[in-house]
């Protein structure tokens, strides 16, 4: 009797001091962390969606040229803002990121990924995708097209606009004369 | 080892009474000339003087009284000095006067036009104003007086053979009295020292210059004691035990001090309150922040370090040496407490009048050849006969 | 009296005094060192995943960039951890029948969360901001190590405070330009202690150390 | 080693401190110098009069200067060099909110190397002593005062410092067996 | 001595009542350890403090369980109660440390008799105060962050910070009060030693007495290593309630931020502690019959030390009052105003009534010869000095610069189950000790028996009491 009462003691006694050392209250607060779990809401995740009709600050989309691509229902083939050298460099890096893996770096289609196993995209130097207004391209980017899925979700409205440019300024580098280049240029690539 | 002739105290404190009458005259006389040439200049340094001088008696007064109340020997050995450090107390009064009558040249808050113009001022007036402040001083003077006349016919009857019944008077005067002391001092350095700084407030003020009282009693019959010890009537008589007591007590009250004076300080240090700081701003910058320094170094370090050694506050030329050197530390420490306060800004250059001097000299010359006087009237000490047994047990 | 000790304990007694004083400096310096071990701090140790992502796959195998999962490390506090649908922008078409992947599928059809084991996670005090630390030169790898070279991640840094102020407090020794942040092999240009400082003025680097930097 | 004698010394006992005074100044005199007194209270004068001055003094005075250095050591460390934190404008070097705990360090040192080094110097713990051997010197902490002549003394014989001992006029002069 | 013609304070009484050799002190203080029989009041009184354990335990148990939210403390009060406790117990144990050092320094021989029990008293103080900090930190398991060590947080505490310094002070003070205790007890554990009976508690004691046998040399190391640690805990007892006083003092509340508490908390803490030494006092030398150690010329010493230390706290609430006006500052006015008239106002007056008033009875030596009015005085003054703290840290706290965050202050049941727990800790503690230690210090006392043959006691000097033979020709 006295031994298990001991025991039972010793084992109290080391299970508060364990629970007191292990203690993280301030470490893990009751409050939501980015993409928490959660126990309060049905779908276990602290990040909510937005609920319908609801338009989180910043997010009106009230320039339907900027965010869609379209003035009155149709694509257009301008730019919603001035493209600048600024706004390529911008749309060179977002392109790399988010395009190259399928499409490759010069827009052929022949990316990492479609060499394992992708299903492979049109090269970007066709000619139906030459003469797509800007628009489509961003009607593409924006709500996906065959097996590429929408990148709305993770490139904003004006990268997009950027990548777009980029793809142009791609497609016409593939498809240049020698008539294109700057007069200093053309005196360079001449003497080759 | 034995002086053949004996060489006996009072004769020399005739002597050094007689210069003194003379340096005190000459000093005042150049304080008058002060007073003539630069009214202003000569009361704010006539009052450093005279609080330096006046922490002796009033010193004496209290550390008399704590005797009275808790015994030990160390008191026996200087208690002389201190009853007749007490009965220069009216001279004191009268040194007082130029303050009285100088208060407009010290106090910023005599200035109507000044008060006019600082809802501080006025609110403060009820005590801040020049009748107060005489009728106070009259109070102070009138408490410290009386005591010291009351200590003083206690101890009389106590030597005339009085026995325990005139000590037990004693100590019942002691009580009262230590209170009413403590009081007064904490008053009277408001009333004389911190207004001059109007604004400005610390509740510890009265005990830091009630503290630098004790120590320079302290310090001022150490020396003496160590000037008479090896001449009739103290020789045999004052023991190293006593001398260690003594050695003891200044050490002590040198930490007091530095206690008192950090305490204050680190207080209103961490707050940085506005209305506090500019006090000790105007004394920490420039030349007066190199004479605090000093005063941690040498009010408080080196007596601290050379005091912590046993053998040092048993020899008695050495420990009066110290003492020396800190009756000097005492006047630089109220210079520093009260020079600053007449600069204005929190940049005040340093600004030492020469009257300083004259009146230090002239207060002190004169108060020394009173004292010497006073001392010669009574028994030069009240240790008992050098007795075998205590000469053998102080050797350890 | 009689002995009441054996003269051994004379021994005992001194040693154990001594000992004892070496015992109790002993365990503290223990517990320190346990404190800091991967024990602790799990740094360097894997973690099971619901799903086995490598990202020493995708990342060196691939080429694919942080960004294109990591979408909001340039702008966010929060790097942000994919959605599901990021995964099936491949694994739409590619892998499609692998039993490895069936919980991502099964994410996606049942428009469920996969519950990913937090790697890298700060105490809730901590207020840690991905954005500005790229913006000011930090690489991923400095925190977060060679990524594109673990099968499965790990932590590669306790991320005790100590580690944090180790940075914070000398950030010269671990700047790099804003270009090669995203670069896993980085190697400077010029010696370090010529480059960092000069960084550490031309970005504004303040490295700030006070409590509020972190804790709000 | 062998110890040269059979015994670890002689033991006196005396009925007062002053009789112990007097005989360990004789046997100083007679030229004994490893020697040991036990009395029930503290007589200074008694290890004086075996040639003995204690150095603990400036043990501690170094343990107290170590304390000090180490205290504003510490802070000055840690909050200038280590850690530099700007606490509502004051300096890194806060040497006056400082002094508090270098005075505390300083005291808690020196105490520390009082008691340690007393107990150091005398060969403190020690439960086993030769001298508990004698069933007598149980007293030595109630009312007896004890002297003790060493055989480690150069000058110690079993028979003449035993007839030196009785001489001395105390109550007993007994054997200590090592 | 006694027989010499008075040399005493006032009373004249002896600080050792006639008639003892080495042999009777020795005698009668190890019996009351050694003793089989223990007084019945013992046990009672060791119940009825395992109760206040109990309490104690079931209040921190309640408090870690449940958090900081079982006290009243709150915004704007948030010091409440463990403050108020904390610095009325670490007071009290100043008179521990002051009667062994202070007096062991200036010779007061009347000290010995007392200072054991009064050094025990300051370590089970320092125990309970330490309780309170500790758990106000809120997370009592990691109260080890206060001190500077390495650690994965690569920071260090904060050393601008007076409650900082209150660490290193309290734990300095406790180890320091600590040494001290233990070395005065080693010669009187040997003595128990010696005198013990059965071999377990021989070894016991003798274990603990590490081998002492009062050698010449060692009492001169241990005489010095004595004196020097009395020269070292004097000034730290002064530093330990100054930096409590800083605490406040060096924050800007009004109420708090006064240049006059260091020493008036210094002295405030005399107050109390010499009061708890009487109130232990009392009781104990009558139920264990040491009237001739703990004499009447204590309690009359005592008496006088709190009435003087009395005094000086008066003369800091004094000046707080007056220079609240003389400021002139609005905020520093409105605190006195409120601590007077305001809700809290029935405390200060207490107060003013417990720490001036009552205690001036002390002048009359009729009073303090009557140990009856003693008694009831010390405990007057106990509770005075705890309202103290409470008027300083509420009144202080509960309206400061923020109007609209005023608010009033109410501890709660718990609040008050710990502080009565620590009470009864240190009673507990106090039980095991006056059972099982030498309550009074068995060989200072040897040292007052006259002619212990070191040499004959000298004449007192004229109105020296203190320097007694023993004193200069012992200490170093």
């Amino acid at each position: 009797m006295r031994a298990t009462l001991s025991i039972r003691s010793v084992a109290m006694a080391l299970a508060l001091c364990g629970a007191s050392a292990c203690r993280q209250d301030m470490h893990d607060q009751p409050k939501g962390e980015p993409m928490e779990a959660s126990v309060f809401f049905a779908d276990g995740r602290v990040a909510r969606p937005l609920l319908d009709g609801v338009v989180a600050r910043g997010e009106l989309d009230l320039d339907p040229h900027l965010h869609t691509g379209k003035v009155g229902g149709q694509l257009v083939d301008t730019f919603p803002f001035a493209i600048d050298a600024a706004a390529l460099t911008r749309g060179r890096e977002r392109y790399g990121i988010f395009c190259a893996p399928c499409h490759d770096a010069a827009g052929l289609g022949e990316g990492m990924i479609v060499q394992r196993g992708m299903k492979r995209p049109p090269s970007l130097h066709i000619d139906r995708l030459r003469q797509a207004p800007a628009g489509y391209l961003f009607d593409v980017i924006t709500n996906g097209y065959g097996a590429m899925y929408d990148y709305s979700d993770r490139i904003r409205p004006e990268d997009r606009w950027k990548i777009v440019a980029y793809i142009r300024a791609l497609q016409l580098s593939q498809n240049a004369t020698l008539a294109d280049a700057p007069a200093q240029e053309r005196a360079r690539l001449e003497a080759q | 080892m034995n002086t053949p002739v004996a060489i006996d105290f009072g004769q020399r404190l005739e002597r050094w009474r007689n210069v003194a009458f003379v340096v005190g005259a000459l000093g005042l006389a150049a304080s008058g000339y002060a007073w003539f040439s630069d009214r202003t200049e000569f009361t704010r340094m006539w009052l450093i003087a005279f609080l330096y001088w006046l922490a002796i008696p009033l010193g004496s007064l209290a550390l008399s009284m704590l005797h009275y109340l808790t015994g030990g020997g160390w008191g026996l050995a200087i208690q002389r000095w201190m009853q007749a450090a007490m009965r220069t107390l009216p001279l004191l009064a009268l040194f007082f006067v130029p303050i009285a009558l100088g208060m407009h040249e010290l106090y910023e808050w005599t200035h109507a036009d000044v008060v006019a113009k600082d809802e501080l001022l006025q609110f403060k007036a009820p005590y801040l104003n020049s009748t107060g402040f005489l009728v106070r001083a009259g109070v102070f003077f009138a408490v410290w007086i009386g005591l010291a006349a009351l200590l003083g016919a206690g101890a009389k009857r106590f030597d005339a053979g009085g026995g325990e019944g005139a000590l037990v008077r004693l100590r019942t005067i002691s009580g009262p009295g230590l209170v009413l002391y403590f009081l007064a001092m904490t008053f009277a350095a408001i009333d004389w020292a911190m207004s001059i700084e109007p604004h400005w407030f610390s509740t510890i003020y009265g005990v830091v210059f009630i503290i630098g009282q004790g120590l320079a009693t302290l310090a001022f019959t150490i020396l003496l004691s160590s000037q008479a010890a090896d001449s009739a009537p103290l020789k045999g008589r004052l023991l190293p035990v006593h001398v260690h007591d003594l050695g003891k007590l200044m050490f002590a009250f040198v930490l007091l001090w530095a206690y008192v004076n950090y305490s204050q300080f680190v207080i209103i240090w961490s707050a940085n309150l506005a209305e506090e700081t500019p006090w000790y701003l105007k004394r920490m910058h420039g030349a007066w922040g190199a004479v605090a320094i000093t005063l941690i170094a040498l009010h408080f370090a080196l007596p601290f370090l050379v005091l912590l050694s046993k053998t040092v506050k048993r020899n008695t030329k050495l420990l009066g040496g110290i003492a020396a050197f800190m009756l000097l530390m005492r006047l630089v420490d109220l210079v520093w407490y009260i020079g600053p306060a007449f600069g204005h800004g929190t940049h005040a250059p340093m600004h030492v009048h020469w009257s300083l001097a004259t009146s230090f000299v002239g207060i002190g010359g004169i108060w020394f050849g009173v004292f010497a006087t006073q001392l010669k009237n009574r028994p030069l000490t009240s240790l008992p006969e050098p007795d075998p047994h205590a000469m053998a047990a102080a050797h350890h | 009296m009689a002995q009441i000790f054996h003269p051994s304990t004379n021994t005992l007694s001194k040693v154990s005094i001594f000992g004892g004083v070496f015992f109790v400096f002993g365990a503290l310096w223990l517990a320190s060192e346990i404190n800091r071990s991967s024990y602790v701090t799990q740094a360097g140790v894997v973690r099971a995943q619901p799903v086995a992502f490598g990202h020493k796959h995708h990342v060196a195998g691939l080429g694919i960039d942080c960004r294109y999962c990591h979408t909001s490390v340039e702008e966010a506090a929060f790097a942000g951890i994919p959605s599901t649908k990021t995964c099936m922008t491949c694994h739409s078409q590619i892998w499609t029948e692998a039993p490895m992947l069936e919980p991502v599928r099964a994410a996606f059809r049942e428009d469920a969360s996969i519950p990913w084991t937090r790697v890298h996670d700060l105490p809730d005090f901590a207020y840690f901001d991905h954005s500005i630390h790229l913006a000011k030169g930090i690489g991923c790898q400095s925190c977060h190590g060679q990524v594109d070279q673990m099968p499965l991640a790990w932590r590669e840094h306790s991320l005790n405070m100590e580690w944090c102020l180790s940075c914070h407090r000398e950030p010269e020794k671990h700047v790099r330009p804003p270009s090669e942040v995203f670069n896993m092999n980085y190697v400077p240009e010029r010696p370090q202690s010529e480059l960092g400082p000069e960084l550490v003025r031309q970005l504004h680097i303040q490295g700030r150390t006070n409590c509020s930097a972190c804790h709000r | 080693m062998k110890p040269k004698f059979p015994i670890y010394g002689y033991l006196a006992e005396f009925h007062d401190g002053a009789e112990l005074l007097a005989a360990a100044k004789s046997s100083r005199a007679a030229g004994y110098t490893v020697m040991e007194a036990y009395t029930p209270v503290p007589m200074e004068e008694v290890a004086h009069t075996l040639g003995f001055r204690t150095s603990l003094p400036w043990i501690v005075l170094a343990g107290g200067v170590l304390g000090a250095c180490v205290g504003f050591g510490l802070q000055y460390w840690t909050s200038v060099i280590d850690y530099p934190m700007n606490i509502g404008g004051r300096p890194m070097n806060s040497w006056p909110s400082f002094i508090v705990v270098t005075f505390e360090m300083t005291i808690l040192f020196a105490a520390a190397s009082a008691v340690l080094g007393m107990l150091w110097l005398n060969g403190l713990p020690q439960p086993y002593h030769p001298v508990f051997n004698v069933p007598a010197f149980e007293l030595a902490s109630r009312n007896r005062f004890f002297l003790m002549i060493l055989s480690r003394d150069p000058q110690f014989d079993m028979a003449g410092t035993k007839s030196f001992m009785d001489g001395l006029g105390g109550l007993s002069v007994k054997e200590v067996p090592h | 001595m006694s027989s010499a013609k008075p040399t005493g304070a006032a009373s004249g009484a002896p600080v050792i009542g006639p008639g003892h050799s080495l042999a009777s002190v020795t005698d009668q203080i190890s019996k009351i350890v050694l003793s089989r029989q223990t007084p019945t009041g013992w046990f009672i009184g060791l119940g009825v403090a395992m109760l206040g354990v109990g309490v104690l335990i079931t209040a921190i148990g309640w408090l870690l369980w449940w958090g900081l939210g079982v006290w009243g403390i709150n915004q704007p009060v948030g010091w409440g109660f463990a403050i108020i406790n904390f610095v009325w117990w670490i007071g009290i144990g100043h008179a521990g440390t002051l009667i062994s050092a202070i007096l062991l320094l200036l010779k007061q021989e009347w000290r010995t008799s007392i200072n054991r029990f009064a050094e025990a008293m300051t370590l089970f103080a320092v125990m309970c105060a330490g309780v309170f900090p500790l758990l106000h930190v809120g997370r009592p398991w990691l109260a080890y962050w206060l001190l500077p060590y390495p650690n994965t947080m690569g920071m260090w505490p904060q050393f601008r910070s007076p409650l900082l310094w209150d660490v290193f002070a309290v734990s300095t003070y406790a180890t320091v009060s600590a040494l001290f205790w233990y070395v005065g007890l080693i010669p009187d554990l040997a003595t128990l030693r010696d005198r013990a009976k059965s071999l377990v508690w021989k070894r016991i004691y003798g274990a603990l007495a590490l081998g002492w046998r009062g050698a010449a040399r060692h009492w001169e190391r241990y005489e010095t290593a004595y004196g020097l640690l009395a020269g070292l805990a004097t000034p730290l007892v002064v530093s330990v309630h100054t930096v409590v006083s800083f605490d406040f003092a060096v924050s800007v509340i009004p109420g708090w931020h006064a240049t006059i508490m260091p020493p008036y908390f210094v002295a405030g803490a005399i107050f109390s502690g010499f009061a708890m030494v009487l109130t232990l006092a009392i009781p104990i030398r009558r139920i264990f019959g040491l009237e001739d150690f703990i004499t009447m010329k204590h309690l009359d010493n005592m008496a006088k030390v709190i009435l003087a230390t009395g005094m000086i706290v008066c003369y800091g609430y004094a000046m707080e009052a007056f220079f609240a006006w003389y400021s002139g500052s609005p905020y520093e006015r409105y605190m006195i105003v409120n601590r007077m008239l305001g809700p809290y106002g029935w405390s200060y007056w207490a107060l003013i009534t417990c720490n001036l008033l009552v205690p001036q009875l002390l002048w009359s030596s009729a009073v303090r010869r009557n140990i009856a009015a003693l008694f009831a005085i010390a405990i007057v003054v106990n509770v005075g000095m705890w309202l103290e703290r409470f008027v300083i840290v509420v009144t202080s706290l509960h309206r400061d610069y923020l109007p609209s965050s005023w608010g009033m202050y109410y501890p709660t049941v718990w609040d008050w189950a710990l502080y009565i727990g620590t009470i009864g800790l240190f009673f507990f503690l106090l039980f095991l000790f006056i059972r099982f230690l030498p309550m009074i210090s068995i060989f200072e006392m040897r040292t007052l028996v006259p002619a212990t043959g070191e040499e004959p006691p000298k004449k007192g000097l004229h109105i020296a009491a203190s320097a007694g033979p023993s004193g200069e020709a012992r200490r170093p």
